[in-house]
């Protein structure tokens, strides 16, 4: 499981990637997305769908980035990035929101990860290498959103991401829903990791030799996301 | 009558003395009180515990007083950016304490020491490296943490607009810690942009009550709202 | 596309079951969502227990699901009024169970509720008959009692206006209840005076945020804000 | 200490009682005023001096009576009679307001009283033969508030309300700064009821007999309401 270039190559882009969780967002649900990848999915919501984005700095209907020129230092993302607001948002305090994200109210948070085990526990705010952990809303979103989804790359510098048990830090334990990668769709259970959905052109073989814990397959393999254990 | 406005930050936070909690608003540059951080910075209390949710973001922010020798201790979620080499090199000599929390937790904190709720019970964080050695507790829910409130000597924050009596409204994604450390702190001061007469903000509008606000500073020039962007 | 509103009343609230945990906003008449309260008289869906602060002070509140026998149990702080003898009938034939609150712990648990906080430590109430059987604890500034997060099945609120999303805002006093206990129940359903399109509502002054809110119901009849006072 | 109808005429009235109390209130104080006799301090706040009243159900600002036909129920005070708004006043939810009270933000609640001790505990929200309690916000406003003046007739139906023990269920223990009455100001200190000042006419000893606790009074009698011990 060394480097490989062809590994990267094939499977799911970026913005495919995106797009393949942005499909399984509904109608209607609010959704925190985390800084680095998760935040592609803005761009790519279906066509006629209302997904209400959240942003943990304070504010739901989070819009696309403003054209050049028209950014707002105090119109900014999580990510402390510029962003503009869609009609029907509202701002709100730090505690307003986390009160939100803690209490429940999220139908799902899509979030980046260092590491996810088999069971659903995430790592995504330490390295072990790291002078200091950053952990921001990272343990807040896992522990209150109704689903937690991850959207990551499948390997780290050729390494696997998703593992049997982490080694680096825990974000929180048996959180994760559904992990979403450039290799495949895979859900987490209470008896594993199922495959649900493989890009194009990856093999089920080939995802498990990327993957550091034993995989499944559903008989029927479409599973809809809807059909998730939700949490609350 | 009520009179809550000093002529100059320096002046607003004269009396602020060495060790004392310093609650600091703003998520990066944005609803950061960087006016009143600055004349902290030449007023030279010392020994200072500052929370504040992000240091190493922005220059101007917590991190001038860090790379100044003021601190001692720094509460926060996210000590990480372009200016957070000198919180690194002073963790690792030794001369500042770091206590990382969860964001929800940081801010939960704090709204308990505004609310009189002197600790609380949150699952964020346990089974985690962040909850070892706190007290825990188990609900119906699973595993808890026991959380205790943080109160302020001083809160700095910044808003868009006071009237003179203290209420405050902010400008969009400034809110963000801002509203809550203005509850928490026993001298609460916010720099504005702009000081109006009482009466002047439509009182179902107000988010900050005047209850909450003890200082105001009006900035002189209006804040150049991209000079933050992307630092 | 998102839609929140419902036809009327009685299609709002069709699905109540039996023993659900009902939270109804107001304050004495003002804020009260007396319409969706007297369709559930209709409705008669039984053994409710019912969370308000107010019992009593005006006739279509929560006094008129106690006269009608749907109540199992009341969690209020403030059980008097002019329509409160229904209530004292039923809780010394023991068909009622009653728990007195004081407002503000009331408040703050129905907040936890909505928070995700399944207890807190609050100073109110200790050593009095309302603290006895509590578990209490010790903090420096005294001796607290550890209080339990309420949440609701359903929430009854009122608000002035809403948006499609369901971002609501309140008429002056009219808040009081309902913000905190939108954020508490499983379904929120707002009765208000009016639904307008996404986009029309500023921003800057929502009060309760769209996440919130379930279900809408628009009345017909803008209420007279007379009809209630001094009743 | 049998009903007499003399005790009764002589001392303040209600509103030179309010008045007294009003008088102790400084300029930029936030203050809560409790159902009844307390509620008239809102009507002579001295010329010049900018008190902001705090009403539980979610104002400050609270402003005199409306005219009448200007009333709005849903511009109510916290006995749920219409009042006004002043400029600069503002609106919130009740758990805000009661964050506001309970987090200690108020300089001063003035309340009714059913009983005080010489310890300064307060009973105020259930009469030993009433069917129900009714609570509301004073047990939330004796605990959070800097200082928590009583204001209220001396006696109750002939009765002493001041005493040595509390009979009556407590509201809180020990949270008494200050007792005005149609006959006197009384502080509660560590040291006992000290007799601050007298109303016009009434006498050290007729106080006292009016009184079921030992009563104090000072070499200098004239204290200052500002010198008085502050909760928090």
């Amino acid at each position: 499981m060394s480097e490989d270039k062809h590994k990267r190559e094939i499977g799911w882009t970026k913005l495919e990637l995106a797009s393949r969780v942005a499909l399984d967002l509904e109608d209607g649900w609010f959704v925190n997305l985390g800084i680095g990848l998760p935040t592609l999915v803005a761009d790519v919501i279906p066509e006629g769908r209302e997904i209400i984005l959240h942003s943990e700095n304070g504010l739901l209907g989070l819009g696309p980035k403003p054209e050049p020129g028209e950014e707002d230092m105090d119109l900014v993302n999580a990510g402390k990035e510029p962003i503009t607001l869609k009609p029907g948002g509202s701002f709100f305090s730090q505690s307003e929101s986390f009160a939100m994200i803690r209490g429940g109210h999220l139908d799902a948070a899509v979030l980046g990860a260092f590491q996810v085990s088999m069971h659903g526990d995430l790592a995504s705010w330490k390295l072990p290498d790291a002078p200091l952990g950053r952990v921001g809303g990272a343990m807040d979103l896992t522990v209150g959103s109704k689903r937690v989804f991850l959207c990551m790359q499948h390997m780290s510098k050729g390494v696997p991401k998703i593992v049997e048990e982490c080694s680096y830090p825990l974000t929180a334990p048996r959180c994760v829903n559904r992990i979403y990668t450039n290799l495949a769709v895979i859900d987490v259970t209470k008896d594993g990791l199922f495959v649900h959905e493989l890009a194009p052109g990856v093999t089920f073989d080939y995802v498990q030799d990327c993957t550091a814990a034993p995989l499944k397959i559903r008989a029927s393999s479409h599973v809809k996301a809807e059909t998730l254990e939700v949490k609350k | 009558m009520i009179q809550k406005k000093y002529e100059s930050a320096a002046k607003a936070i004269a009396d602020l003395q060495d060790g004392a909690t310093l609650l600091v608003g703003g998520f990066g540059g944005s609803g950061l009180p960087s006016h009143l951080v600055g004349a902290l910075t030449k007023q030279g209390a010392k020994d200072l515990t500052v929370v504040s949710n992000n240091i190493g973001a922005v220059r101007d922010g917590v991190a001038a007083l860090i790379s100044n020798d003021q601190v001692r201790k720094i509460i926060c979620s996210f000590p990480v950016g372009p200016h957070a080499n000198e919180l690194i090199q002073r963790i690792k000599n030794g001369s500042i304490k770091l206590e990382i929390v969860p964001q929800g937790t940081l801010a939960e904190r704090i709204r308990a020491g505004g609310a009189g709720v002197p600790a609380f019970y949150t699952p964020t964080a346990a089974h985690t490296e962040l909850g070892e050695g706190k007290e825990t507790r188990m609900f119906k829910e699973g595993l808890h943490l026991l959380e205790h409130a943080i109160k302020g000597d001083y809160a700095f924050i910044k808003a868009q607009r006071a009237d003179r009596w203290g209420n405050l409204v902010y400008h969009k994604t400034q809110r963000n810690f801002n509203p809550v450390m203005a509850t928490a702190a026993q001298i609460t001061i916010a720099e504005v942009d702009e000081i109006v007469e009482v009466g002047e903000i439509d009182p179902e509008t107000i988010v900050t009550p005047s209850v909450y606000v003890h200082r105001l500073v009006k900035l002189e020039a209006k804040c150049d709202r991209r000079v933050l962007v992307n630092e």
